[in-house]
């Protein structure tokens, strides 16, 4: 089935008129996460380009009853949309049909691998390039900062459901954690690092178990850090109430650079993505004609990784981290900088089986398609 | 795991069910007085809404939580106005106003989403809270969950002790009786719909200026709250204590879906927390299948004291529900 | 209290249900409300009791005060008490609950005081009721003094009760009139509605009669029966004559057959049932005859025991096995049980013949549905809906559901709450089918209906069961006495 | 005669009108012009042919759906377990590929098995309900709704555990099944005219089952009055079970259609809610079969239509939820305004 072929012009509009493009957003554009980072950096390409956003939100089966990404993603093209951003892994299969259903536009397709030539989902698709942040990086600061700033050594992870991303990112944090804990000197030991999955990314009565939950169980069995992995950082929240009643605790969110804005006082920081630099890249090379298919995974600008107008991967100190915690977070980035890789070996997965022997450093596609949590970490690897 | 964080745990159990413990108790009043709210679903999400709307503007928790019960009443008067008044099919119209409501909520709640707004936080009772383990598991909670607490107490007592409660507890049966007893039947049935449906809306703002703070769309994680309070309503044969039991349990099982997670990975993480409804559909069969034909004919195969023995048991587990339910009163 | 009823008009619809009635009832008299079915009496009781209103224009005088009693509520404050024809209580609460529910008082309830002020009106009037005992154990007599004893309690004045005899037994009725005459004496003002002659011969000092909605005349006692006959039915009738068709054949025999529900237990049931044999069934309700007669049909479960049919052993089977072999079942609750109201006369006639074939036969569906509608002249044509008919139409409409051929027809009540004249109308149709050789089993109420048309009668009380009666050589004191449990000895 | 059917259609309009102001007074309060909203919707569903064509995917489950319901309702039931039977369906259709995926039997032939087993799975489950009802007196509501959920459990499970896809486990569901495995689609278009098929053709065969068979009369005996339909001859269970069997069956088409013509795999709420949408088109025509049709596609180009209010007015398009609901409420209360009348008039 293939659907129809827009009759919209691949060249470039005149210059009066703003180059449109559209974007799909997963999630609500205010969800304070990852579509919201999406939604921002939409407005950044508007702001750079002085072209034209189409968007729409909430695009997943539960919301859009009945509708494919494909499909809505013509319908911008029909209110004039001359690309498209696909910007969640949940739109895979969307992207795909609509790239191959419209070789004359050109398609963003956020976190998805099809284009990655060493990857294991490759097919050659000219009018599509894969952009992902190397949010590893930022987990691991995230970890670090979880770590320096837990008084009970025990960190918690909130997992959404069981995939390779979420897997590599809960590993990250654990990598980013261990290190800074033994680096203050603790005993490896000590430390506690647990995650507990949602087993979707929000939950669904009788039928998940609830991120609520799961925050508070961790906050009240002796977690006092929790890091989230889903896109909308309840755990914030609850930290805030457990330390209203009087269990300091504290929590870092997750996507969105301003998310930590939710609940300041026991916010940590949020490792997050700033879209904004490479959509304009992407999007004028599109403009200009100099579009190429390519796959782009990039780290943060280690220059600075705040900088917004480079960086598509940073690290936003929260209220709550303490000054020292700031100074030890800010060497750990420094060190990252400066080349210090924690993948690698000796590392092990979860099962004891051997992952990386020693000073082995993991290839992207290792890092990419981790298959299981790693040793040291408690919580599922895999979902039964 | 320690003492403390198991009681600590239950705690926590006790208070996430307080919504639920609303809802049930809502729609178990309302089904004694014979009309059933189908509409759970979306009034709960309604006026987790609305609650949470309320409370952001005027920063008054207390406001959030009127409100809540002000839109659960005015659901439940459209549920007691169509079935009541005009006679309509009380499960056509509830089911219509769930589905109704939810995306009503959905549309108005866009411009609340992913907002902090104020948040009811536990405030422990002095001396009480300090008592071993009950200290732990009743008095350290929030004003909403005491609320609950006290709610299902005065339910109980209501309609098991009071006259007025014996009225209701005919209704059910048989209106026409109350009615020739002076009851004003229709009158009465409005109270008690818009009673239970504001206990219903109180379980809105549970959520969302309580336990689920704050307002998200659809993933809020409030949809489907509604059809399992419906079916702990069941579970709970009519009985509020019962019913109160059943939202325990329910919550009880989440909690325990979470705690065993990692430690029974062989048990799908749904199994434990769609548990509810096979334990109510297994309920209801063993209430009611006692009354089916086919047993009948079964036990008539038996021998005397084997027949006599299951004839027994079967009657003892019969919980019937009130007779009129869901039937318009009609004096000729 | 004195009651005076002035220019009382209703109308259900199309139904003009009282007709300008004017009625003075004296106080601590004991009045007879005296009519045919449909007549009205129901209709006049509920507005004086409030459970309907009048139309406008119609008058209540109580004690000359001109009085408007919109609610049973208001009827209850006037002191006007009714008991209804069908038992309004609770049937799965307490008796102390069903007598505690509506009375005045406090917020909270009072279960103490109430046993006592229900042990001492028991006690008043010699009723043997266990307040922690449930309704649903009661017989119909029970539950009617527990109303009684509530109305007073509430402190009626005026006592109304609508056709209060039908079932309940002859020991029952002496114990209800003694109570109600002690209750006249009382200068309690006593309303009895019946459509029974005897019975408001025996009780009442004056009487009412009511016919097609109006008040037709008024009598005091001493009477003469033919009056009454003609004032309630416009002409005098008379029963036909007394005949029987019982041949050789059997068509059902049951031996050593035992039964059992929650309540009841029927032990060694042995009966033989000839073709074009009529075997009435009496008892005061809930004493069995209901469960016999349902395990005749299949519908109860035999624990016991084998039921032959035509020589063939059909125990344990369901009704449709029955059914097939030519049993035919017709239960007293017409629109609840027989018919299906939504439905229209045609499309009863058709699902009766079990048609085969997919596709509905339109026209065939129309003939069948006429000549039916004919023969057994109903009111209503083909496409008018069950619900829109009255009862005694609704009644012949059941009757013409009947399959043909047929060997046994089960029936209950099969003239309840229809006049004289549907009755004679549907026994004779009732005896055709006798003379194409099917048996007949029926259960009444009224004794007379059961000594005029069985050719034998069994009597239940309490789960026994008399031998076969020869209907010639019993009468209704007799049976009274059975039915009442006394005489078993020699039954 | 005539004057009571315009005195009908005088309370539909009223209906109509009610439900389209009540929802343009809730559009006022959100600041937004109901004419803008209504207009927008209208071009979004009928405005192109693809956008037509759109309208129909939607259309063609609902309808089957709708058939379905029909007829449990007119034996009484309120098969509100509807919604698990369409997930069922689905379910059933893709084990059914994955089964024979790699068999290298000829296409055409898997989807015509998948989509017999999609209407199995859907009767089965059906029958479940059906079952807990007739043997075991479990309400339908009550026990279907417990179906539904455990439905909903059971394919997130799969999704994402079972058949998750090689590493990504995601919301996006199980790995799509090559194109030749889907219904044929119309050129260019999403919309598979079997499928349309389908869906016309059921609704037929459910009207005149319903309207002119000895089936339909008996049950509908049965859904009037359970009681009398048993002792005038009529095996009463057997009819219920029926009557849940056939609505399962194409409970389940639709969801098999959902898999075969529009996903092509397995994901998280595959049934679109229009097993519950199905009941609310049932409502609305008042159990008619004769309306399922447009009223089915008025839904579904509601459903469609409301894609533009985000796009081009910052709309929540929950907002053609609200008018759907919006309708039969009022068709309801109307209904029952109308009836309360001619009882008074008599
Ligand atoms: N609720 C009603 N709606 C319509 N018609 C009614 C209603 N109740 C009674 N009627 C009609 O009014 C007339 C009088 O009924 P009523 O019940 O008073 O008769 P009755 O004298 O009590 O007869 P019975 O001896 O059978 O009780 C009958 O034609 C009856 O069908
Ligand atoms: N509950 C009711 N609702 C509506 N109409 C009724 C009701 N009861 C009786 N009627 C109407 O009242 C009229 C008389 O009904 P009813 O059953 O009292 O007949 P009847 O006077 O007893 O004569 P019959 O001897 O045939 O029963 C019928 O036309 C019937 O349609
Ligand atoms: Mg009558
Ligand atoms: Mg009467």
């Amino acid at each position: 089935g293939q659907p129809a072929a827009t009759q919209a012009p691949a060249t470039s509009a005149p210059a009066n008129e703003p180059f449109v493009f559209g974007m799909l957003y997963v999630g609500p554009y205010n969800d304070n996460g990852w579509s919201q980072a999406q939604y921002e950096g939409g407005l950044y390409v508007e702001k750079q380009l002085g072209a034209k956003m189409l968007y729409l939100d909430k695009v997943n089966p539960a919301d859009r009853p009945g509708t494919t990404p494909d499909q809505l993603a013509e319908e911008l093209v029909a209110k004039g949309a001359k690309l498209i951003i696909f910007s969640s892994d949940d739109m895979k299969d969307g992207a795909n049909a609509f790239a191959k259903a419209h070789p004359d536009i050109n398609v963003i397709m956020t976190s998805g691998d099809q284009v990655w030539a060493d990857g294991k989902n490759y097919t050659a698709t000219p009018n599509m390039t894969n952009i992902m942040g190397r949010m590893e990086y930022g987990k691991m600061i995230a970890g670090c900062a979880s770590a320096l700033s837990s008084k009970t050594g025990q960190i918690g992870y909130l997992g959404p459901l069981i995939n390779d991303e979420t897997r590599r990112l809960a590993a990250s944090a654990y990598l980013g954690a261990k290190y800074c804990w033994e680096k203050a000197g603790k005993n490896a030991a000590d430390l506690k690092f647990k995650v507990d999955w949602v087993g979707f990314w929000f939950h669904i009565p009788g039928t998940t178990t609830d991120p609520v939950q799961i925050s508070d169980n961790f906050y009240t069995t002796g977690y006092d850090v929790v890091i989230s992995g889903i896109d909308n950082p309840v755990n914030l929240g609850e930290a805030q109430k457990q330390t209203a009643e009087g269990t300091p605790s504290f929590g870092l969110a997750y996507d969105y650079v301003a998310a930590c804005e939710a609940a300041p006082d026991v916010c940590l920081g949020t490792p997050y993505f700033n879209w904004g630099p490479e959509y304009t890249k992407a999007i004028a090379s599109a403009q200009d004609g100099s579009w190429k298919s390519q796959f782009i995974w990039l780290g943060p600008d280690w220059s600075n990784i705040n900088n917004l107008d480079t960086s598509l991967v940073g690290f936003e100190n929260g209220p709550a981290l303490s000054a020292d915690a700031a100074t030890a977070v800010k060497s750990f980035i420094a060190e990252l900088a400066g080349g210090l890789n924690l993948w690698t070996g000796p590392l092990n997965l979860q099962d004891g089986s051997a992952y990386l022997k020693d000073g082995e450093v993991a290839t992207d596609q290792q890092v990419w398609y981790l298959p299981q949590l790693l040793e040291g970490m408690e919580g599922l690897s895999a979902s039964k | 795991m320690t003492q403390e964080t198991l009681l600590i745990g239950l705690a926590g159990v006790l208070a996430s069910a307080a919504p639920i413990v609303f809802a049930v108790l809502g729609e178990t009043i309302s089904e004694r007085a014979g009309v059933i709210n189908l509409s759970m679903n979306g009034t709960i999400l309604l006026s987790a809404m609305g609650g949470f709307a309320v409370a952001y503007n005027t920063n008054s928790l207390w406001l959030g939580f009127l409100a809540g019960a002000l839109i659960g009443a005015l659901v439940a008067l459209i549920v007691a106005f169509a079935s009541v008044t005009l006679q309509q099919s009380q499960v056509a119209v509830g089911f219509v106003l769930a589905l109704t409501c939810r995306d009503l909520s959905y549309f108005l709640g866009n411009p609340y989403m992913g907002l902090t707004g104020p948040r009811l936080t536990a405030t422990p009772i002095p001396f009480l809270s300090d008592l071993p383990i009950v200290g732990v598991l009743f008095f350290r909670q929030d004003a909403i969950t005491y609320l609950s607490f006290i709610s299902i107490a005065l339910v109980w007592l209501w309609i098991y002790r009071t006259r007025p409660g014996l009225v209701l507890q005919g209704m059910g049966e048989k209106p026409a009786a109350v009615y020739i007893r002076g009851g004003n039947v229709n009158a009465l049935r409005y109270v008690y719909t818009i009673v239970g449906g504001a206990l219903i809306g109180l379980a809105g703002p549970a959520f969302s200026l309580a336990i689920r703070a704050g307002w998200m769309g659809t993933i809020s994680g409030l949809d489907g709250v509604g059809w399992i309070a419906l079916a702990i309503t069941i579970f709970g044969g009519w009985n509020p204590a019962r019913a109160a039991f059943g939202a325990y349990l329910f919550a009880f099982l989440q909690w325990l879906g979470l705690v065993l997670q990692s430690t029974f990975t062989e048990i799908p993480s749904q199994v434990l927390q769609v548990a509810p409804f096979p334990l109510m559909i297994l309920t209801l069969l063993f209430v009611n299948i006692g009354n089916t034909e086919w047993v009948e004919r079964m036990l008539a195969l038996l021998p005397e004291p084997t027949r006599k023995f299951f004839a027994k048991l079967l009657r003892a587990m019969r919980a019937s529900p009130p007779a009129a339910l869901g039937a318009p009163f009609e004096r000729d | 209290m004195q009651i005076e009823l002035k220019r009382i008009h209703k109308h259900f619809g199309k139904v003009h249900a009282n007709k300008d009635i004017n009625l003075l009832i004296p106080s601590g008299a004991i009045q007879g409300i005296l009519g045919e079915n449909g007549a009205g009496k129901s209709t006049l009781m509920k507005i004086l009791s409030g459970f309907i209103q009048a139309d406008s224009g119609s008058e209540i005088i109580l004690d000359g005060k001109r009085i408007t009693i919109d609610s049973p509520a208001d009827a209850i404050r006037f002191g006007i008490g009714m008991l209804h024809q069908d038992p309004l209580d609770f049937p799965p609460m307490r008796l102390v609950d069903n007598f505690l529910l509506g009375l005045p008082g406090g917020l909270l309830l009072n279960h103490k005081k109430a046993m006592q002020d229900f042990a001492a009106l028991a006690r008043e009037f010699g009723f043997a009721l266990d307040p922690e005992s449930y309704v649903d154990t009661l017989t119909v007599g029970e539950r009617q003094q527990l109303e009684i004893m509530r109305l007073l309690f509430l402190g009626a004045r005026v006592l109304i009760l609508d056709e209060p005899t039908t079932g309940i037994s002859a020991a029952q009725k002496e114990k209800l009139f003694a109570t109600l005459k002690k209750l006249s004496a009382q200068s309690i003002t006593v309303i009895f509605v019946s459509h029974k002659l005897e019975d408001v011969e025996n009780l009442c000092g004056r009487a009412a009669v009511l016919r097609g909605g109006e008040l037709v005349g008024e009598l005091q006692a001493p009477y003469e029966t033919l009056k009454f006959v003609e004032l309630m039915f416009g002409k005098v009738v008379t029963l036909g004559e007394k005949q029987s068709l019982a041949q050789e054949a059997l068509t059902l025999s049951l031996n050593n057959v035992a039964l059992e529900d929650a309540r009841i237990k029927i032990k060694h049931v042995n009966l033989d049932v000839r073709a074009g044999e009529v075997i009435g069934l009496a008892g005061m309700e809930g004493s069995g005859q209901d469960l016999f007669m349902r395990a005749c049909a299949g519908l109860a479960r035999t624990v016991g025991g084998r039921i032959q049919f035509k020589g063939q052993n059909l125990t344990g089977k369901s009704y449709h096995t029955f059914k097939r072999h030519g049993v035919n079942f017709l239960p007293a609750a017409r629109l609840e049980e027989a018919l299906v109201p939504g439905l229209n006369l045609m499309e009863h006639f058709i699902l009766a013949e079990h048609p085969s074939g997919i596709f509905i036969d339109q026209p065939a569906g129309e003939k069948l549905a006429a000549e039916r509608i004919q023969s057994f002249n109903i009111r209503g044509g083909p496409l008018s809906n069950i619900e829109s008919l009255s009862g005694g139409n609704q009644q012949r409409a059941e009757l013409a559901l009947l399959q043909t051929p047929l060997d046994l027809i089960l029936l209950e009540h099969p003239t309840r709450g229809l006049d004289i004249e549907s009755v004679i109308y549907i026994w004779g149709k009732l005896k055709e089918r006798c003379q194409q050789g099917a048996s007949i089993i029926f259960i009444s109420s009224d004794l007379d209906e059961i000594l005029q048309y069985s050719d034998r009668i069994l009597v239940f009380f309490a789960g026994q069961v008399s031998n076969p009666i020869e209907a010639s050589q019993t009468s209704v004191e007799q049976l009274g006495q059975l039915i009442g449990g006394k005489g078993w000895a020699d039954a | 005669m005539l004057k009571a059917r315009l005195k009908n259609l005088a309370f539909q309009l009223a209906a109509l009108i009610l439900a389209f102001g009540a929802v343009s007074i809730i559009l006022i309060s959100a600041g937004a012009s109901p004419w803008e909203a209504y207009k927008n919707m209208f071009l979004g569903s009928f405005g192109s042919v693809r956008k037509f064509a759109e309208v129909l995917v939607a259309f063609v489950p609902l309808l089957l759906v709708t058939a379905g319901l029909l007829v449990t309702f007119s034996a009484g039931l309120w098969n509100i377990g509807v919604e698990g039977q369409v997930v069922m369906g689905a379910i059933v259709t893709t084990w059914v590929y994955r089964l024979f995926l790699e068999s290298g039997w000829n296409p055409a032939l898997i989807i015509v098995l998948a989509i017999l087993g999609g209407m199995v799975g859907g009767a089965i489950w059906a029958a479940l309900t059906g079952l807990l009802k007739t043997f075991g007196g479990v309400n339908e509501i009550f026990g279907g709704l417990g179906m539904n959920f455990v439905a909903t459990a059971w394919t997130i499970y799969l999704i994402f555990g079972p058949w998750k896809r090689p590493g990504v486990a995601s919301m996006s569901g199980t790995e799509p099944f090559p194109d030749e495995f889907s219904l044929p689609l119309l050129a260019n278009l999403r919309l598979s005219p079997w499928a349309l098929a389908l869906g016309l053709i059921a609704i037929v065969i459910i009207y005149f089952l319903l309207q002119g068979t000895y089936f339909g009369l008996r049950l509908k005996a049965v859904g009037k009055n359970f009681r009398a339909a048993y002792l005038l001859g009529i095996p009463t269970w057997r009819y219920s079970l029926y009557s849940f069997l056939i609505c399962g069956a194409l409970a389940g088409a639709a969801g098999a259609v959902q898999v075969a013509a529009v996903y092509h795999r397995l994901l998280p709420s595959i049934s679109s809610g229009y097993g519950y949408l199905g009941l609310m088109v049932a409502m609305l025509i008042n159990y008619q079969a004769i309306w399922a049709v447009p009223v089915a596609l008025l839904f579904a180009a509601l459903n469609i239509g409301s894609i533009q209010l985000p796009i081009v007015m910052k709309l929540d398009s929950s907002l053609s939820g609200v008018l759907q609901g919006a309708l039969v409420l009022f068709v309801l209360l109307m209904e029952g305004a109308r009836q309360k009348l001619i009882k008074r008039a008599s």
